[in-house]
């Protein structure tokens, strides 16, 4: 088993914080813009000097399929440029009352990076990272909260209002839906966007497509009050937006769209699902392929990864608090796929537009006020 | 249930229970005390043991190739994990801080299920309750300025309030219309968690600007201070536990109204027959039981570092509580060690999931392993070759009669 | 009921607790009645409709809908409801106190969906459909329930049979293919009835100790190998899922068909099992001597009847559903194991099981209930209707528990129901 | 060919309850078998039927060994049971508790009603046995029960039959009945081994007697040739003295009076019908009844453990019908109830706690909250030595106790206190002669200190020997009232069945 490796990750420890390795600063840092896609950060494996990492997820679990899991895939990716010491400890919470003992732990491990993951552990982590300024720290979902702390924050509604555009312009029925897990801020942001970028479809193209599942007013909607998609409940709600007549579905939280994906398929409907976090066709089961029509993108592993091989280059981006958006790459729009033939040319190219107006600020709308920590 | 009440002894002209009956509490005779439940531990990590390895991937892979290695790899594996389990409970101060600090509110959740069993009442509903006498615990912390001698009694006062409303609704529910609490506690259970997910993003409670549902940081002078000082978790909520403990076994043994609960318990009819009114003993046990819930809830928002209440701050203690009771056979001095144990589990199996890689997850297979074997003596006896004690396993709940 | 003419009125009379009930029930039928009329019938703007649709987009029969004013509607359901009150004050016609009670509670929720429909248009028959989905596994678990306390055993472990089914039938099924993983995930069920079973009567452990050892070790082995092989082979969490068969014809039927007709198997399976086994319980040999076992043991075993075996036999076969309802949630949902993907439903199952009175039918129609208000939380959470999500989703949980107290209330389960039965 | 049992030993954790008993029953013949309470006769014969496995001995039937420790065996071997407790289950009809074990099917399970109400009405009209089928056990009389026990033995053809105490639910007129169905059964060729403690019945019925007392069989008598007292001599193994001795009573002022009162059953049936009695200072009133007429309701509404649907109770004058248990308790009123162990006793709790069940609340057993366990284990100490409770410690689960025992804990709780009325129900159930002679001559004590005594029992010997006056009850109502020193148990017998009487 992965038991006798403790010794090896303590050594590693030791010797990193022995020698710290100064000379390749710059570089790795500085290139922030790419779009989270393209994974293209590794140089040379010799450029990095492997830091000790540990992981901490928040009650959801590491297998999540959402922002835990894309953490922890982030830590691996690292792991295979050479960033990441060899067997970097994941733990998983159950509870609120395992943050901190987990992080202690990582502590008591040796861990030079700590990636604490959800804004769950946002004062666990900022008490600890005040208390430990030579250990490098990742929140997700959280602004920074220190200088030796990265807060990988995303303005996930940037993406989402394109979709939720993309979705207007593509829909048969005149009829879109979204739902989610339950109403916190990371899921319904995602909503709102949508919501939003329909309502703008609307606007702009004298249009009246509906969506059901996000009352932009009331900051409410349909939600599954699960993250389990085996929850019959689950089907039940996509089924319920698929009734009245919705046929382009968000879905937002782990793995919930999965059942709605053999919904459609069972119905035999011409719809599609948009999907959340990493792009849908390479992460998710390849019997839902042709179901998605894009994916929001939101670079939580890409994000980990350069910021651990930061550190490991010895370069750590400590104290930015600066919020992943479509500007800076950390939010997208995956490509379409089996639905490249499908949307129009000209809806397209209206599409990449708004993802420029919006990095460059030129739409104005009412964003969803991300962190407020 | 076997378990004799124990009239006090000294009271009672006879030589009464040992010294380590006292202290144990918990069976007729101090051998009987700690031999079986030491059998069944050991016994559970044996269990436990041959799960390590039957689930060791990395080592069955290897088998194929080398043998021997692969054994050898497993053998390590379950050594390493039972070692980080032992350390994590109670290898360094930060371990039985840990052990002490996660027995705290198990004991005091335990204690609610048991108060339920003795009174004949089946109360799974310790989550609900410690959700709603949590969150009665941290709207007094946000909205009332007191000093620290004040505002915590407050504050814990609160939680006993509003888990014993929830707790004592499910009660009623049973005294006034013969609703089963077996199904009105899981209700509830629900109700409460979706009312408090709800409640944290009010402005009662969540950080102005904030859309997080979570409450504002609690003021220090409603955080319960910590014993070893504040890089250790244990606080004055162990304290309460184990006043708790005795409280109730006060309650329970010394008092007319624990007399009465036990004579609801045992038998309703003749409870009826003595004059006592079933249906408000009912609802008061529901209410002291969703208190020491409610209680167990306050510990878990006023005394978890960084103090700062978010929707799921119950965790699972309300299920593992009713192992925790089962375990103990429903007495307070039974409960406390069974929620020490877990405590010790629980904490020591967060350091074995970071040392060794195994999921915490073993520690919930571990539990229902030893309250497997507590509760079939024979099974234990069979493998150790123990002689015949001649007692039948305990009853401890009753069915489903109303 | 009347007293027969008393001139002395030294004497005192009293009131039945069923005159009781009925007069409270009817004083509460009167408040909903004014509630409805007042904020379902008169909350409504004039000249709004509401439209229920009635087909689905797999429905041979399209375009079916039923337009109502909400206005009117619920002003007339209003006034119903208050008039069923009103009838209950008068204590007459006892009997029909639990009718006009589950009268009320649909004209309710067909009040309140027309408000919330107003102006506005939902699928009714999707909402009748989901109602039917949601309630699958909560029947398998009352189904487990009462074949075990039909003959004297307490589970409480049958959350922990539905997740362990559910376990063995994704990973038997991704690793041999579907049949495998059912056939595996009820043996594993039968396994687990069987060390419940075992337990209780072996050993006479508490029963209810013993169903919550075997919720335990379900959640921890389940989770612990998810975590410790399923992760690290992850094609043994990948099986294929069960696709639903449409039955000839009597798929067609409007709004019937799709209710009930296009379902999986277990679907098909689960409303076999209700009707099988309640008639037989009642009129089989097999029900006859499983229900005297839990009725009274020792005249059952006077009778010749082997009353260990009896209650190895259908603990057993409880178990079996427990896990085939376990190979639905892990096969025919999104066909993947997830950790405690029961989520606490199997307690649900047998709060299921008391609410229908421990007879088969009234499981089910315990479980449709749930499923109805799930389904109507689904449908309200669209309407924007401005009411939290948060409060629609205890709309189920709340609705149980007004039915347990209300309407069943002290119910009579098997009198040898958790008692185990010792011979010598 | 014959039933014989060689050398049978029983052992329970703590008591022998057989112990080397032998016995013989042959065809055609009716053996009865005498012995106290807790003697070993139930023990016996569930050994024989398959409930325990004995320890030592055998059993042939006809030339075969028995198989132990399974009834379905001894079923087949031809013998049948009806038990002391009934073995019906109550929510079945009567066809279904007879073909329980046997069911006639379609072959593939589905049981063939048609086919089960013909046995049952076969049986029926062979032995004359009137019972419907149809009917549910819960819901006819104890008497109509016992006839479905017999069809139950009947239909499985039973060669020898074992009766376990069956008179003791049946008026007189129903034991001459059923006697005549046991000699029928002895004229179709069967064995006959019938239990009880009764012995006017064992002389008249028996062909042989066997007498068992501690678990071992102390001889044999003919019935012929012996008398009551030397049965009743060889069963407590000392000279008994059958009859309660009291002086008249003198009546004095009304104490309880019951007016018009109606009473619903759990079931919500009006199981007590427009009832009245009063009970004075310085009398024993009895009730006599077959079980199941509305005593225990009766009982129960005027201790204030059910609500009364219509009428009036008062005692001493004081309107009582709303009260509480603990408010009648406070008024000066003891009850001890019908089932000791279901509403008398907390089985699980000490003799001590048992003692102060009803009156822990009060000084001087607590103040405040505080229970004051040292007065109470006094006090119960005190009580367990004047009433001569057999008993080593007062903090031993009162479970421990034998039933006597037990009964006499709750009579020392209730009579210990002064109080004016007495409520008695069933006070000798189940309890041994010793006890039986001891609670009698208590409770007449009780009425000469001047307490109105109200003593219900399903047992007429018992109401006959101790009341000063007998109301029968029927069907919910008092259908006759009787002096017992004038009247004969036949009379009286009649009423219980609700012919003849004399109507107030
Ligand atoms: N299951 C048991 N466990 C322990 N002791 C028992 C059990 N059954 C009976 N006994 C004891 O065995 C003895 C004989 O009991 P048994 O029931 O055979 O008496 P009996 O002669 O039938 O008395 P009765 O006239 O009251 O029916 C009693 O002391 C009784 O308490
Ligand atoms: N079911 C049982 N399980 C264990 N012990 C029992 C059981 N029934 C009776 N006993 C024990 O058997 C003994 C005699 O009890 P029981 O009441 O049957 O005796 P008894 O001879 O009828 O007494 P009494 O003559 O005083 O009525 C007691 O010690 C009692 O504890
Ligand atoms: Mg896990
Ligand atoms: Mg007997």
């Amino acid at each position: 088993g992965g038991d006798s490796d403790d010794t090896t990750t303590t050594e590693a420890a030791s010797e990193t914080t022995e020698a710290p390795d100064e000379t390749t600063t710059t570089e790795a840092a500085s290139e922030t813009t790419e779009a989270p896609g393209e994974t293209t950060t590794t140089e040379a494996m010799g450029e990095f000097t492997a830091v000790a990492t540990c992981f901490v997820t928040d009650d959801a679990g590491v297998d999540d399929r959402s922002f835990n899991a894309s953490g922890w895939k982030g830590v691996n990716d690292a792991l295979a440029t050479g960033a990441v010491a060899a067997d970097p400890i994941v733990l998983e919470s159950t509870s609120a009352a395992d943050y901190q003992p987990h992080v202690e732990t990582c502590l008591a491990q040796g861990a030079e990076h700590i990636v604490t993951s959800g804004f769950k552990l946002a004062d666990t982590t900022a008490q600890f990272a005040a208390d430990n300024p030579d250990v490098q720290w990742t929140i997700i979902d959280f602004g920074s909260l220190g200088d030796n702390v990265t807060g990988l924050e995303y303005q996930t509604d940037e993406g989402a209002f394109a979709a939720g555009y993309l979705a207007a312009g593509m829909t048969q029925t005149g009829i879109v839906g979204t739902y989610g897990g339950v109403n916190i801020p990371t899921v319904s942001i995602f909503l709102d966007g949508y919501a939003r970028g329909v309502a703008h479809y609307n606007e702009v193209k004298g249009a009246d497509v509906r969506v059901i599942g996000w009352d932009v007013e009331a900051q409410d909607g349909a939600f599954t009050g699960t993250f389990d998609p085996a929850d019959p409940q689950v089907r039940a709600t996509c089924e319920s937006q698929l009734d009245e007549g919705a046929d382009i579905i968000l879905p937002v939280g782990g793995a919930i769209n999965l059942p709605c994906g053999t919904a459609i398929q069972d119905r035999g409907i011409e719809g599609a699902l948009i999907g959340v976090d990493a792009d849908a066709v390479e992460a998710m089961p390849g019997e839902y392929m042709d179901l998605w029509l894009t994916t929001i993108l939101k670079g939580i592993d890409i994000q980990v990864q350069r910021s651990i091989e930061a550190h490991a280059s010895g370069a750590p981006t400590g104290g930015s608090s600066s919020v992943g958006n479509l500007e800076n790459g950390a939010i997208g729009l995956a490509p379409y796929h089996a639905w490249e033939d499908r949307v129009p040319a000209e809806l397209a190219a209206e599409v990449e537009q708004i993802l420029v107006d919006i990095a460059e600020g030129t739409i104005d709308w009412e964003k969803f006020v991300v962190g407020a920590g | 249930m076997s378990d004799q009440p124990d009239v006090p002894p000294d009271d009672v002209g006879d030589p009464g229970p040992s010294l380590m009956q006292r202290i144990t509490g918990v069976g007729e005779s101090a051998r009987r005390a700690l031999l079986l439940p030491s059998l069944a531990l050991v016994l559970a990590l044996l269990v436990g043991a041959v799960i390590i390895m039957l689930t060791d991937v990395d080592a069955w892979q290897l088998m194929g190739t080398d043998a021997g290695a692969a054994i050898g790899d497993m053998f390590e594996g379950v050594w390493v994990a039972y070692r980080e389990l032992f350390a994590g409970a109670f290898g360094s101060v930060r371990g039985i801080s840990e052990t002490l600090f996660t027995a705290t509110p198990l004991i005091l959740a335990g204690l609610a299920v048991a108060i339920g069993f003795q009174a004949g009442l089946f109360n799974i509903g310790a989550t609900g309750q410690m959700f709603v006498g949590g969150l009665f615990a941290t709207w007094i912390a946000l909205h009332v300025t007191l000093p620290s001698y004040l505002h915590i009694p407050l504050a814990i006062l609160a939680a006993i309030v509003g888990g014993g409303l929830w707790g004592g609704l499910a009660g009623l529910l049973k005294a006034k219309t013969g609703a089963h609490e077996v199904i009105t506690t899981i209700m509830l259970n629900f109700i409460a968690g979706f009312f408090v997910l709800w409640a944290l993003k009010t402005s009662a409670f969540q950080d102005e600007g904030s859309n997080i549902p979570q409450s504002s940081p609690l003021p220090e002078s409603v955080q319960l201070p910590t014993i070893f000082g504040d890089e250790f978790r244990v606080n004055i909520g162990l304290f309460i536990a184990i006043g708790a403990v005795f409280f109730i076994q006060w309650l329970l043994y010394r008092s007319t109204t624990g007399f009465e609960f036990r004579a609801v318990g045992s038998s309703p009819g003749a409870s009826l027959y003595a004059g006592m009114n079933v249906a408000v003993l009912i609802t008061l046990v529901m209410f002291v039981s969703g208190a020491l819930s409610g209680v167990a809830g306050s510990t878990m928002t006023l005394g978890l570092p960084p103090y700062r209440v978010s929707e799921s701050f119950p965790g699972t203690i309300g299920f593992d509580a009713i192992a925790l009771a089962l375990l103990g056979r429903s007495h307070p001095y039974g409960v406390l060690w069974s929620g020490l144990l877990f405590g010790a589990l629980i904490a020591g199996g967060r350091t074995m999931q970071a040392a060794a890689g195994v999921s915490v997850d073993l520690v919930i297979v571990m539990q229902a392993l030893i309250i497997m074997f507590i509760a079939a003596p024979e099974l234990v006896r069979a493998v150790f070759r123990v002689e015949h004690g001649g007692e039948a396993a305990d009853q401890v709940t009753r069915g489903w009669g109303a | 009921m009347t007293a027969t003419a008393n001139p002395n009125d030294m004497i005192h009379v009293r009131a039945t607790p069923e005159e009781k009930r009925s007069t409270i029930i009817g004083a509460v039928l009167i408040a909903l009645g004014a509630y409805i009329f007042w904020q379902f019938g008169l909350g409504v703007e004039p000249g709004l409709q509401a439209t229920f649709n009635l087909s689905l987009q797999t429905d041979t029969v399209q375009g079916l809908a039923w337009v109502v004013d909400p206005r009117q509607f619920s002003m007339i359901i209003g006034v119903i409801v208050a008039g069923l009150g009103g009838w209950r004050l008068t204590r007459r016609a006892l009997q029909y106190t639990n009718l006009s009670l589950a009268i009320s509670f649909l004209l309710l929720v067909m009040a309140f969906l027309a408000w919330a429909a107003a102006g506005s248009q939902f699928s009714l028959v999707g909402m009748l459909r989901s109602t039917v989905v949601l309630s699958v596994v909560v029947v398998f678990g009352a189904l487990t329930g009462l074949m075990c306390e039909r003959v004297g055993v307490v589970n409480i472990g049958i959350e922990g049979q539905l997740l362990a089914g559910a376990f063995a039938a994704v990973v038997l099924s991704s690793a041999f293919g579907t049949a495998a993983g059912v056939l595996g995930g009820v043996a594993v069920g039968a396994l687990l009835g069987w060390l419940l079973a075992w337990l209780s009567i072996r050993f006479q452990v508490d029963q209810i100790i013993a169903g919550v050892v075997i919720n335990f070790l379900a959640l921890g082995l389940t989770s612990l190998m998810s975590a410790r092989i399923l992760s690290e082979i992850q094609t043994l969490n990948a099986p294929e899922r069960i696709p639903a068969i449409r039955i000839p014809f009597l798929a067609d039927i409007p709004v019937l068909g799709a209710m009930f007709f296009d379902h999986t198997y277990f679907v098909y399976g689960m409303f076999l099992l209700v009707f099988g086994i309640h008639y037989g319980l009642f009129y089989s040999r097999w029900g006859l001597r499983s229900r005297s076992v839990g009725e009274h043991p020792k005249a059952a075993d006077t009778a010749g009847i082997n009353v260990y075996w009896v209650r190895y036999r259908n603990v057993i076969l409880g178990g079996m559903i427990a896990g085939f309802g376990g190979a639905f949630l892990g096969l025919a949902q999104v066909a993947r194991f997830e950790e405690n993907m029961t989520g606490g439903i199997g307690f649900i199952g047998l709060a299921a099981m008391i609410f229908g009175r421990w007879l088969p039918i009234g499981a089910l129609g315990a479980g449709l209930v749930f499923g109805l208000s799930r389904a109507v939380q689904q449908k309200v959470a669209i309407l924007n209707t401005g009411i939290p999500s948060e409060f629609l989703f205890m709309v189920p949980y709340i609705v149980t528990i007004i039915v347990v107290a209300g309407v069943v209330g002290r119910t009579r389960p098997p009198a040898a129901d958790g008692i185990p039965y010792i011979k010598d | 060919m014959a039933l014989e049992l060689t050398g049978i030993t029983k052992r329970f954790p703590n008591v022998l309850a057989n112990d080397d008993v032998s016995l013989s029953v042959g065809e055609g013949e009716i053996v009865a078998m005498l012995g106290e309470n807790g003697a070993g006769k139930t023990t016996l014969m569930n050994v024989l039927f398959g409930l325990y496995t004995p320890d030592e001995g055998e059993v042939v039937i006809d030339g075969k060994p028995l198989e132990f420790g399974s009834p379905g065996a001894s079923i087949a071997a031809g013998l049948g049971m009806v038990h002391q407790h009934f073995m019906l289950v109550p929510v079945f009809s009567v066809a279904e508790n007879v073909i329980l074990g046997l069911e006639p099917t379609n072959g593939v399970g589905w049981i063939n009603q048609k086919e089960a109400r013909r046995l049952v009405n076969d049986i029926s009209n062979r032995y004359n046995l009137a019972v419907d089928p149809d009917a549910m056990v819960e819901d006819i009389p104890v008497g109509v029960q016992q006839r479905v026990e017999i069809i139950k033995v009947l239909i499985r053809d039973a060669k020898y039959i074992i009766f376990d105490e069956p008179t003791a639910v049946l008026t007189p007129p129903e034991v001459e009945e059923f006697f005549a169905i046991v000699r029928g059964l002895k004229e179709d060729g069967r064995g006959v081994i019938f239990i009880t403690h009764k012995l006017n019945e064992v002389i008249e019925v028996a062909d042989r007697i066997v007498v068992l007392r501690d678990g071992k069989s102390v001889g044999e008598a003919d019935p012929k040739a012996t008398t009551q007292s030397h049965l009743a001599e060889m069963m407590v193994g000392r000279p008994v003295d059958l009859v309660v001795s009291k002086d008249p009573a003198e009546p004095k002022d009304e104490v309880l009076s019951v007016d018009r009162l109606v009473v619903l059953d759990d079931r919500g049936q009006r199981t007590v019908e427009d009832l009245s009695l009063s009970v004075h200072a310085g009398e024993i009133v009895g009730i006599a009844g077959v079980q199941g007429n509305g005593q225990t309701e009766l009982v129960e509404a005027i201790t204030g453990m059910r609500p009364a649907l219509m009428g009036n109770i008062r005692v001493g004058g004081v309107d009582v019908t709303e009260f509480t248990p603990r408010q009648m308790h406070h008024l000066g009123v003891a009850h001890v109830p019908e089932d000791r162990q279901e509403s008398g006793l907390v089985m699980a709790f000490t003799i001590a706690e048992n003692m102060v069940l009803d009156s822990y609340y009060d000084h001087p057993y607590s103040r405040g909250v505080r229970m004051d366990w040292g007065v109470a284990t006094d006090a119960a100490e005190r009580l367990v030595r004047e009433y001569d409770v057999k008993a080593k410690r007062v903090d031993a689960p009162v479970s421990t106790l034998s039933g006597g025992n037990q009964q006499k804990v709750i009579v020392a709780r209730e009579f210990d206190r002064g109080v004016k009325l007495v409520i008695a129900s069933q006070p000798t159930r189940g309890v041994d002669v010793g006890s039986i002679e001891y609670i009698h001559a208590r409770i007449v004590e009780e009425r000469d200190a001047g307490e109105a005594i109200l003593v219900v029992s399903s047992e007429l010997d018992e109401v006959m020997a101790l009341s000063d006056r007998v109301l029968v009850m029927f069907e919910g109502r008092i259908v006759g009232e009787f002096d017992p020193t004038t009247t004969s148990t036949t009379e009286i017998g009649l009423a219980m069945l609700g012919s003849g009487g004399n109507d107030e």
